[in-house]
């Protein structure tokens, strides 16, 4: 991948991009795309893995995965625009949400698991079907995914629609593409602060589970090191992760928080501000952004509530003494006890006292976007002097949202103007996803190859800590003109070095840290996806502290953190919340002690509510006000920002100290416009009875399924087998013939015209074809006997040779038969019966005497079709009858396809029927067989069927006495 | 042409036409339109994700119609489906299976995978071995798909296409293992059994809903709309006929 | 019997115990016989094709048929050939057009039979006993219309069950109209009348194949031992 | 778009097709029936691609280093045996048809013998996961037709009355099963479209 620029403008491309989209000039693919990405990361796993049986097809996922994911959510966000039912999707997952629906065990990586359809389905809120389709575009119908140019023009090609141009592709394509980035974010953030905060504002509807996503991934990092993930590998994965990650951020916790009362009082200040300040934090930036802005800021501040949440966490990291975390764990959580040794054991060896600051790097990188743009939004008015830093994450999004427009003036597709600024994000996210890593690349061709070995833990390390304020400082800068490095061709090598020498150095350290977690895992499988489902664990839990102070306090934490995450990720609005948490007993019983519910909720509420709102007012502006006029105003300070600018908190430095002065008073209240609540009303309407959770009786287990499965099959085979032993015959033959029956055979044997060649067509399948010659033989043997011509063809690869165990069966000589064969193509076969009959049965004994004068099916005087498949018979009806004049049509048919006959039967298309056993036995006696084969399996299937009739009452019974029973344990209630 | 092929035609031009109106030039209106809530799909939405955070398969059987019959049409509908689920559990760490007991079939399954994995940016993890004719008989594809229920960790049964009753076993087997079964049916010997046996059976036309209701994309819903747009008028069709009949006309 | 009458009857007697044997669970004897099974089935339908199949339709017309008919046939064996492409991985794009061939002859096969095939056919059987006359000239009695209201009822509030599309309106409930909700409530009876009738028809057909399969192991069984 | 070729032929050879089902123009009659019959030879050669892929994934799982499939060693054998065998006898050979007969006939036959058991145990827990008003119907429905092929009734089935109740009870599933059909064909029809529209390209890859 080092060399993924564009030919003509030289610029990064991304990876697997077909054509440049800076200059439009298409590129050939160099290499499988999705290799190059992961190729460095790759290293680092099989750096963990033991190398012996690292597999990079699956271990890639790994991490590659949440791109996938992202790409995938994209594509679901697309169809989710798809106006209501798209809402009432969403809306529907998180009624799925919403309640505790999984046992205890499950219930993490349940809400998990509806993180993905869920995100998808956010977005949802009210696009147009234009938009989802125009979304769906690069995606679903562009032949390369990340290529957005390609596929405006690929408007034209007639796949595309209209109103490409229409706002809410805005939104769309933007949101695909920009996701890789998100999803370098993922762990890129650890390095660049902003990007997460641009994220959002980028892709307004993605950025939850992105925060989601993200977060996880570096609390991930500190999972593996405790063995105990390796036995959980194989238990289903979230399990070990409920309890594997919880003490993590506990140990984080309870430490400090007792330790230092004035951060602990400082962060839940901080984390209703995200919601609460929003409009007057960007009523600060009202003048420099267009009218609509809000919509697209409160998104953006939105997840620096969420994005942030970490990083202010990870600010107590630092301050709390390295021991801490491991001193409490044990106390903390009892399954933390067993591995806080080997914890400590695995860094031991390789670093030797600052295995804890090697954990926190990753957690510090972050904060510094969360700090400055937090803190800074609350200290705006005061402090001027931090404008420019202030800037810097609102900044992003307008950043990406304006880069488009220069390159839209190159690609200057017509119907785009709107549609660019968030289009455009693709080409920034493609290329920041090389770019940087190509810079990686150039600066240290060593990254790409080996991270983890060249820049060992140890080596890097101690740099690493050794950050003074001003070297953050100074990286930050590095970043900032990492900026237009990347987004202009030409890269400054040295200045991103800091970053992907750093990254894989961390990374490194815990892949050094934990060599038997993956090498039982990553060949199992299990393990991709429990880094994944407990970091977000993690995340979601974490936000929880924020509330800590504000609510009661210490051993409330542990509870939210059980309940909350959910409703964060999933921003489920208070009113979905407060039901989610009634029905949530299940994640009550969930190891940790369980809090007041309502009151996370109530902290939630403001963020979630933010989160749905925009998504509303996405879909009720008016097209034309979207952002183009916002873009200049980002011009100017896009190069302040990068990926590097993050790094600028890294530290401890004098903001943070600031920062952590004087606890500011932030109303959680949410403050937005009537239309906006009224919005929001008509929503919780809409939804409300999707969100009724279905519960599904746990299947009452008094008696081991097994057993009474065992039991019925023994019953019933007791009660037929006796008559077939005992050769009875205690019931009697069905009394009357039903009309079909005698139909039947009055056309068979009416002594004025009985039909003398009949077609016969064998359409019963092998499974079927005891029933099948019971009923049919006695039929056959008729047919002898008044020396019947009989031409026999089958649609069923098996009726060949079925039928002529049939013909045997019933005693038919050779000479009284005509084989045509096969007729491949059922119904269409049948359809050319129609046409020549033939050239439809090439393999057909057609110089047979019988059917040497046979040239259509006009030439039989009746067809007889044996069929046990209610669609073949059907095809007959439908295809053949109409094209036959006058001739009549009979079938033999299995009693499960004879219901579906009746009308037929009825309209007269159906000249007469034997359906089923009982209508045989009903042949047989008319006529006049008293020991038919219908008469000797009589026995055995009338008592079998009454027992089945006994068993469905008995059952109905039973049930509906359970139902009436109070259930006695509520834990019986499983939930799908 | 006769009356009913005309009458066929003129059909056939009008749901042509409104499907491209719907996927393409409409508009949402004052309201919010949609479908009608169904549990089943909430409840695959979750086992999905479920098999893709277990690392559990996915298994996903598309039918025996064979294409070139009528009804062929339930293999399309469960192949666009297929390329859904697809790429909804592309991510997991053991891709769905898909089975069918046609060939052409069993080959446009490959064919819906991959561009499943395309579209999530994950082409090279396409296996082709994961789309399969499990056996070229009806039984004996049902014969194919039952080690499925009992090995290969699979978590979930997606059953979408034509099937015959002998469809029960594998979703009575699935109910042992307690998998997730979802199924849905052209063919009405299937749904019988299959209401029986199936977690979460779907009845009759529901099969040809599903794509649209996992979003699969504005076409699959504007189908959907149009689907009901004709449900409507073949009722308005038969109340015509049967008062012309009583009038007598006819 | 002779020989291998006596074998086959034996080889049938013992796949059939092994297919039994999953009444006590998935077990290695059921596992081969389905394998085998499956093995089997697709061996004769390979067969089945090639002889019934290619051989006449594609192989013979291309050697013995007129030249018309041999380029005609040319077609459909390019197509074939591009189809063989899916075996492998790197040439599958170039069975692409064939699948597409198949797709699009079936949709179409799908669209004629819905509109011909069920479409007409069904709605004029619905309507058809309401044309008097007619009904009279069958012999139809009172009771012939009688059944025909309900089954037109039942015809079209089965339909209105499935009917998917809703309203979401501010301040109420996605909903369909009222009129098509309480058809739905009638056509819920019809498919459940349905639908539990083609179960009993199931029980039906699988009882006389159980009941078929047993009395074949007798028989073989008292076979064997006189 | 992706594969706009393989799309044009989807449509063109759909919309032929098509038009010969509904316009009696001899060229396009015989057009269509062409394409059908070219549609069969096609599907028949997939069907045999399918075969020999299916046969290659079990070969593969029998040489698998870890987690083989020794199972898989019956498939091949009986496949290859009834290929080869097939392919000298020919399909037609009546010793040939032995396979079907007493190979495939016995385990598919067994085969729904099981499924009746199955059912059975089935039919008991029916109330477990189903409730309302169509599954209580469903089952009454099932119970009551269960009963009619028994051949209980049938005892009395001299008497008129139970005679005319027995044939409308039979007639009876028609108008649901006349709904779901219509419905079907329905659904058919927009999903045959969506292909001809190319909304739908299963074919792409």
């Amino acid at each position: 991948m080092a060399d993924n620029r564009c030919p003509i403008c030289g610029s990064p491309v991304p990876p697997d991009a077909e054509a440049c989209p800076i200059c439009g000039s298409p590129l050939e693919i160099s290499g499988e795309p999705a290799e190059d990405l992961p190729d460095w990361l790759k290293e680092l796993r099989g750096e963990s893995a033991t190398p012996a049986d690292a597999e990079p097809a699956e271990e890639v996922p790994d991490w590659l995965a949440k791109i996938r994911d992202r790409a995938k959510q994209d594509q679901d966000q697309v169809p989710a625009g798809e106006e209501a039912d798209g809402t009432a999707d969403w809306l529907q997952e998180l009624s799925g949400t919403a309640p505790a629906e999984e046992p205890a065990d499950r219930d993490d990586a349940d809400w998990l698991s509806r993180l993905s359809p869920d995100d998808s389905a956010i977005p949802a809120g009210g696009e147009e079907p234009p938009g989802g389709e125009a979304g769906e575009m690069p995606i679903a119908r562009a032949d390369d995914v990340t290529d957005w140019l390609k596929q405006l023009r690929d408007e034209d090609s007639g796949q595309a629609d209209p109103p490409v141009g229409l706002e809410p592709e805005v939104t769309e394509p933007g949101a695909e593409e920009v996701q890789p980035v998100s999803d370098l974010t993922d762990w890129l953030s650890h390095l660049d602060g902003e990007t997460p905060a641009e994220e959002p504002a980028a892709e307004i509807p993605a950025e939850e589970p992105l925060a989601a996503g993200e977060t996880p991934d570096w609390l991930s990092q500190f999972q593996p090191e405790t063995p105990a993930e390796e036995p959980a590998a194989e238990i289903p994965a979230e399990e070990t992760l409920a309890e594997g990650e919880t003490p993590d951020w506990l140990s984080q916790f309870q430490p400090q928080i007792p330790a230092e009362e004035e951060p602990a009082a400082e962060i839940p200040a901080e984390e209703p501000l995200a919601a609460g300040e929003t409009p007057d934090w960007l009523s600060q930036f009202q003048p420099e952004t267009p009218a609509e802005e809000p919509a697209a800021e409160i998104p953006a501040e939105e997840t620096l509530a969420a994005g942030e949440t970490p990083d202010w966490l990870s600010q107590f990291q630092p301050e709390t003494p390295a021991e801490e975390p491991v001193a409490e764990i044990p106390t903390e959580e009892p399954l933390a006890e067993g591995e806080t040794p080997d914890w400590l054991s695995q860094f031991q060896p390789q670093i030797p006292a600052e295995e804890e600051p090697a954990a926190e790097i990753p957690v510090e990188e972050p904060l510094a976007e969360g700090e400055t743009s937090d803190w800074l939004s609350q200290f705006q008015p005061e402090t001027p002097a931090e404008e420019p830093a202030a800037e810097i994450p609102t900044e992003e999004p307008l950043a990406a949202g304006e880069t488009p427009d220069w390159i839209s003036r190159l690609e200057s597709s017509p119907s785009g103007s709107e549609a660019e600024p968030v289009e455009a994000m693709e080409p920034i996210s493609g290329e920041e996803v090389p770019a940087w890593i190509r810079d990686a690349d150039e600066t240290q061709p060593s990254l790409e190859a080996e991270p983890a070995l060249e820049l060992p833990g140890e080596g890097e390390l101690p740099d690493w800590l050794s950050f003074t304020p001003s070297e953050s400082a100074g990286e930050a800068v590095a970043g900032e003109e990492g900026i237009p490095a990347w987004m202009d061709a030409p890269v400054e090598p040295t200045e991103d070095a800091g970053i992907p020498a750093g990254t894989p150095s961390w990374l490194g350290e815990f892949a050094a840290a934990a060599p038997p977690l993956s090498e039982e895992e990553l060949d199992e499988e299990g393990e991709p996806v429990s880094a994944f489902v407990e970091g977000s664990e993690a995340w979601l839990s974490l936000p929880e502290a924020g509330h800590i102070p504000e609510t009661t306090g210490m051993e409330d934490l542990a509870g939210e953190t059980s309940l909350i995450p959910p409703f964060l990720s999933d921003e489920v609005p208070e009113w979905l919340g407060q039901e989610s948490a009634e029905g949530s007993p299940v994640e009550e019983a969930e190891s940790l002690p369980t809090p007041p519910i309502e009151e996370p909720i109530a902290e939630g509420e403001p963020s979630l509510e933010m989160a749905s709102l925009p998504t509303w007012l996405e879909a009720m502006r008016p097209v034309e006000a979207v952002a183009p006029a916002h873009a200049p105003t980002v011009q100017e300070k896009i190069e302040r920002v990068g990926p590097l600018a993050g790094m600028q908190g890294v530290l401890p430095g004098e903001e943070t100290a600031v920062q952590y002065h004087k606890p500011p008073t932030y109303s959680g209240r949410l403050r937005i416009s009537e239309t906006q609540r009224t919005h929001a009303d008509v929503l919780q309407e809409a939804i409300q009875n999707l969100v009724q959770p279905k519960p599904i009786a746990a299947e009452s287990r008094l008696v081991p399924q097994t057993v009474t499965r065992l039991l019925v099959t023994i019953l019933i085979l007791l009660v037929m087998l006796i008559p077939i032993l005992g050769g009875t015959r205690a019931s009697q033959l069905p009394a009357a013939t039903p009309a079909h029956v005698s139909s039947l055979f009055t056309t068979l044997h009416s002594p004025a015209e009985a039909p003398q060649r009949i077609l016969l067509a064998v359409e019963y399948e092998a499974g079927l074809a005891g029933e099948m010659q019971i009923i049919s033989t006695s039929v056959l043997e008729d047919l002898v006997k008044r020396n019947a011509q009989l031409a026999v063809l089958s649609t069923q690869p098996t009726g060949v040779a079925l039928a002529e165990s049939l013909l045997q069966s019933a005693g038919v000589s050779e000479d009284a038969v005509a084989r045509l064969g096969y007729l491949p193509g059922s119904e269409l076969g049948l359809q050319s019966l129609t046409q020549d009959l033939r050239v439809a049965l090439p393999s057909g004994n057609w110089d047979h005497p019988l059917v040497r004068e046979i040239n259509s099916l006009d030439d039989f005087d009746a067809i007889l079709v044996i069929s046990s498949n209610a669609d073949i018979s059907r095809g007959w009806l439908e295809q053949v009858q109409p094209a036959i004049t006058g001739k009549p049509i009979l079938m033999i048919t299995s009693a499960q396809s004879a219901p579906i006959l009746q009308p037929y039967l009825q309209s007269r298309q159906l000249s007469g029927m034997i359906g089923g056993l009982i209508d045989g036995a009903a042949y047989d006696r008319l006529t006049g067989r008293t020991d038919g084969a219908a008469r000797r399996a009589w026995d055995s299937y009338q008592f079998g069927l009454i027992l089945v009739i006994l068993l469905i009452i008995l059952g109905g019974l039973f049930q509906s006495l359970a139902r009436l029973l109070p259930r006695r344990k509520p834990r019986k209630e499983v939930k799908a | 042409m006769n009356l009913g092929q005309l009458f066929g035609l003129i059909i056939i031009l009008i749901s042509a036409g409104l499907i491209l109106y719907f996927w393409l030039l409409d508009k949402p209106g004052r309201f919010l339109r949609g479908f009608r809530p169904m549990p089943g799909f909430q409840r695959l939405r979750r086992a999905i994700g479920l098999s893709v955070e277990q690392g559990n398969r996915l298994h996903i059987s598309l039918g025996k119609a064979s294409l070139v019959n009528p009804a062929g049409a339930s293999s399309l509908a469960a192949l666009a489906a297929l390329e859904r689920i697809a790429r909804m559990s592309s991510l997991s760490d053991r891709p769905p299976i898909a089975s069918s007991g046609d060939g052409a079939l069993a080959i446009l399954s490959q064919d819906a995978m991959r561009s499943a994995y395309r579209l999530s940016n994950s082409p090279e993890l396409h296996d082709p071995d994961r789309g399969r004719l499990a056996g070229a008989t009806p039984l004996s594809f049902l014969a194919g798909m039952l080690p499925l229920v009992h090995g290969e960790h699979v978590s979930a049964h997606v059953l979408l296409g034509n099937f015959g009753s002998e469809i029960a076993l594998l979703a009575e087997a699935a109910n042992q293992k307690e998998q997730f079964t979802l199924a849905a049916s052209d063919s009405l010997t299937a749904q019988a059994v299959l209401y029986a046996t199936a977690q979460e059976p779907l009845i009759g036309e529901e099969l040809f809903a599903v794509s649209a209701y996992l979003l699969a994309g504005p076409q699959h819903t504007a189908s959907l709309r149009v689907h009901d747009l004709l449900r409507l008028g073949v009722i308005a069709a038969i109340l015509i006929l049967v008062i012309l009949s009583l009038a007598g006309v006819l | 019997m002779n020989s291998p009458d006596l074998i086959w009857t034996l080889v049938g007697f013992f796949l059939t115990l092994m297919i039994f044997s999953y009444i006590f669970g998935d077990n290695p004897l059921f596992r081969a016989a389905t394998y085998l099974f499956v093995g089997v089935a697709a061996g004769y339908t390979a067969v089945l094709v090639l002889d019934q199949v290619l051989l006449p339709k594609l192989l013979m017309p291309l050697l013995q048929g007129t030249l018309n008919t041999r380029l005609l046939i040319l077609v459909p064996l390019l197509l074939s050939l591009l189809l063989l492409g899916k075996l492998t991985k790197r040439l599958s794009n170039l069975g692409n057009v064939s699948m597409a061939y198949i797709v699009g002859a079936g949709a179409a096969v799908a669209i004629g039979g819905a509109v011909m095939g069920t479409l007409f056919t069904q709605v004029q059987a619905t309507a058809a006993p309401f044309n008097l006359k007619q009904v009279a000239a069958a012999g139809g009695t009172l009771g012939t219309v009688m059944e025909g209201v309900l089954v037109l009822i039942g015809t079209i509030a089965t339909l209105a069950y499935f009917h998917f599309s809703v309203q979401i309106k501010p301040g109420q409930s996605p909903e369909r109209p009222a009129w098509l909700k309480t058809a739905a409530k009638v056509g819920e009876v019809f498919i459940g009348i349905t639908l539990g009738a083609l179960l009993a028809g199931v029980f039906a057909s699988s009882f006389t194949a159980l009941v078929e399969r047993l009395s074949t192991l007798v028989d073989t069984i008292l076979r064997l031992f006189s | 778009m992706r594969a706009p070729f393989a799309t044009a032929v989807a449509i063109g050879v759909g919309l032929v097709i098509l038009l010969g089902y509904f316009m009696p123009i001899p060229i396009l009659q015989n057009a269509r029936s062409l394409l059908l019959d070219w549609a069969v030879i096609l599907s028949s050669v997939a069907l045999l691609v399918a075969i020999f892929n299916l046969f290659f994934v079990h070969f593969r799982r029998l040489a698998a280093p870890k987690r083989r499939d020794y199972y898989s060693l019956f498939l091949i054998i009986g496949f290859v045996m009834t290929l080869v065998i097939g392919l000298i006898f020919g399909s037609t050979d009546p010793q040939y048809q032995r396979v079907v007969t007493s190979i495939q006939m016995p385990i598919e036959a067994s085969l729904m013998a099981i499924l009746a058991l199955s059912l059975a145990y089935a039919s008991l827990r029916l109330f477990q996961r189903r409730s309302g008003v169509l599954a209580v119907i469903f089952a009454i429905s099932a119970v009551v037709f269960l009963i009619l092929f028994s051949g209980l009734l049938s005892v009395g089935n001299s008497l008129p009355l139970i005679r005319e109740v027995t044939a409308f009870l039979q007639r009876l599933p028609v108008a649901g099963a006349r709904g779901i059909l219509l419905g079907i064909a329905l659904g058919s029809l927009t999903t045959g479209l969506r292909v001809l529209l190319a909304a739908d390209r299963p074919y792409s890859g």
